[in-house]
């Protein structure tokens, strides 16, 4: 356990590294043992010594978002799997990090409900994530003591082997055959069918909802979020929608408007609309979407 | 009838106790002590107190006289053998013991098995714990795909399939006899208990079974 | 330095004769003094020494003090055991003892069927077709362990180990006369092509041996 903490910590040892140092630490990411998101943000929690609150999860949110930036950085390839999984996880913290602007005690919103009731999720799968690390820990421990032990399983001595009952034989060589056959056909022949069950949506670009965005804020009226999502279909368009609107705003295209805490967020364009395209926006999650997509 | 069994087995040189050796001997996997008991022609019971007496005996428990001393044979009788008699995975086998692993490894080298990886490890956990449990589950608990590893643990014998999901129609798997074995316990109530892992979380999986993926 | 060996023995409990016991209970097959006395680091003579102390031990003969019938254990101790210490073709092993050949012969019957099992079945007819194949290929292609199958077939007579893979070192099996017997064929060679059965076979010895573990 505390090995893998350590392990999954060396990506952020070396902030601002040239190039081939990058590299290295990446590489050695994959060498130690790392074994997907959970542990990631395991490591990530347990490097700022706090509880899973609230506040260290805005600092791992930060983190880990920039992890996943220095992997497509490296021009890392990753597993489709991998690459979902971590999209799913991005996205959550990134639900998260909304929920904690929350103000405490007045929930009453149904979806604010469903953003703490995704935070307590996390939690619940986190802290079970590190029980099944530590349990097998131990399993790992008693098959290594176990190990020392051989059982004694040594052939029937003949004149035993001699007493059984003659065996009753009824395949002819073509029954054989096809059991042969049976026997030896490859199975789990199609990996390229492996994983892909678990994707329930459709891949979502982000670039192809920052251009609706952008279409529909550049005809002049500024929009409300909830208008800017009143067509999503699913929860996947409306994190990319949310996603591309991040992007907008660090490209200073968009502006957002509130009122106050809970209030309606209005997003008005403020971009030349000359120079804008969506193009332009960073590839951080356009890789992963652009890879689900043509797998 | 099984009385007649165990006088039967007295008359031989060493008794009841030595035949029980003698088919021990040729079991190439544990035996429960009914089996046991069955092939010797003997009760359970009779054969559970052997069974006990042997296991303390290889162990080198049984010196009870204050004058071992004084008797040279009975000093070396009483220390351990080199092998022990253990009730595994529901059932009784003979092993080497442990302290001389590297000794016997150097005559058996088919068997021993290569150490399992991390990402294995943890699978197996979640599936000991869980079982039986559909590789999606797995997946969702472990925060990866883990179709790969599933196989290996398949092949490597320690699980199998065990049915499919009534409702998802998904492939169920659970432990083999064969895990219990290589993990020297009985069952897997015998795991170490999973919740002083899991502070504060008893109704977990509750909630994964409302929300199962 | 064999001197050295033995000094380390004997710091382990049980001592060196617990330690060859340990190493003669798991082998298959019979090992010779020398190779005993190479793996524990220990000289010829020491070994044969221990050799014969064990086997007169499992006899029951030792027992040398006068005064055993005043020491209740003793007279246990000095019984023989269940199992016998027998150099054969120059090799030693551990084996049942011949007086309890009765018991053991009615346990090994007891549950006993004539048929194979279906995985006994499938395993036959992978190392029928891919004859000499090692345990592990025959694993990997099956999915699953198949150590006990192939002890099942190797006792049956329907498999041979035929020599080590001279990469691996790995044991090879293959089918025997008795199983071209059963088949009702004159050799390997008159077995039905299995193309008809699984188009595409020319690749699946890559596929086994890229996805070998």
């Amino acid at each position: 356990m505390g090995r893998s903490l350590a392990e999954a910590e060396s990506p952020e040892k070396t902030p601002d590294a040239g190039a081939s140092d990058a590299r290295k630490a990446g590489f050695e990411v994959r060498l130690a043992n790392f074994t997907g998101p959970f542990d990631l943000l395991l490591g990530l929690i347990s490097k700022h010594k706090l509880d899973i609150t609230e506040v260290a999860l805005a600092t791992v949110t930060d983190e880990f978002i920039k992890y996943i930036r220095r992997l497509q950085e490296l021009g890392e390839d990753w597993a489709l799997d991998e690459a979902s999984e971590f999209l799913v996880i991005a996205a959550t913290l990134l639900d998260l990090k909304a929920a904690r602007l929350l103000p405490a005690g007045e929930v009453e919103d149904e979806e604010d409900i469903a953003l703490l009731e995704a935070r307590d999720l996390l939690f619940a799968r986190l802290l079970q994530y590190k029980a099944f690390k530590q349990v097998a820990g131990l399993i790992s421990e008693t098959l290594e003591q176990e190990d020392r032990r051989y059982p004694r399983q040594v052939a029937l001595e003949g004149h035993f082997a001699a007493l059984l009952p003659e065996l009753v034989w009824r395949h002819t060589p073509q029954q054989f055959a096809e059991l042969a056959a049976k026997a030896l056909k490859p199975k789990d022949a199609a990996p390229a069918e492996v994983g892909l069950d678990h994707l329930h949506a459709p891949p979502v670009s982000v670039k192809e909802q920052a251009e609706i965005i952008g279409y529909r804020l550049q005809r002049g009226a500024p929009l409300s979020f909830r208008a800017l999502i009143a067509d999503a279909e699913t929860t996947l368009v409306v994190v990319a929608r949310f996603l591309a609107l991040l992007e907008m705003f660090r490209d200073r295209v968009v502006a957002f408007e509130q009122a106050g805490p809970l209030a309606e967020l209005t997003v008005r364009w403020s971009g030349d609309v000359a120079e804008w395209d969506s193009s332009n926006l960073s590839e951080e999650y356009e890789e992963t979407s652009e890879g689900t997509a043509s797998d | 009838m099984a009385e007649a069994g165990l006088a039967e087995l007295e008359t031989l040189p060493g008794g009841a106790r030595a035949a029980l050796e003698a088919v021990l001997m040729v079991i190439d996997e544990p035996a429960t002590s009914e089996e046991l008991a069955a092939g010797l022609n003997v009760t359970v019971a009779v054969v559970e107190d052997l069974l006990q007496d042997l296991q303390r005996e290889y162990s080198g428990y049984t010196v009870k006289a204050p004058d071992v001393d004084a008797v040279g044979f009975a000093v070396a009788s009483s220390a351990p053998r080199g092998f022990e008699l253990r009730n595994v995975a529901g059932g009784w086998r003979i092993y080497s013991r442990s302290d001389f692993a590297d000794i016997v490894g150097r005559f058996v080298l088919e068997g021993q098995t290569t150490r399992l990886t991390q990402a294995a490890l943890e699978t197996l956990a979640v599936i000991a714990y869980r079982q039986p449990v559909s590789r999606a589950r797995v997946s969702a608990i472990r925060g990866v795909n883990v179709d790969s590893v599933v196989r290996t643990l398949t092949q490597r014998g320690l699980i199998e399939d065990s049915g499919n999901d009534p409702e998802s129609g998904a492939v169920l798997y659970r432990t083999t006899s064969y895990f219990l074995e290589r993990m020297g316990i009985g069952s897997v109530a015998e795991l170490p208990q999973l919740s002083p892992h899991l502070p504060g979380l008893e109704g977990i999986d509750e909630y994964y079974d409302a929300s199962r993926m």
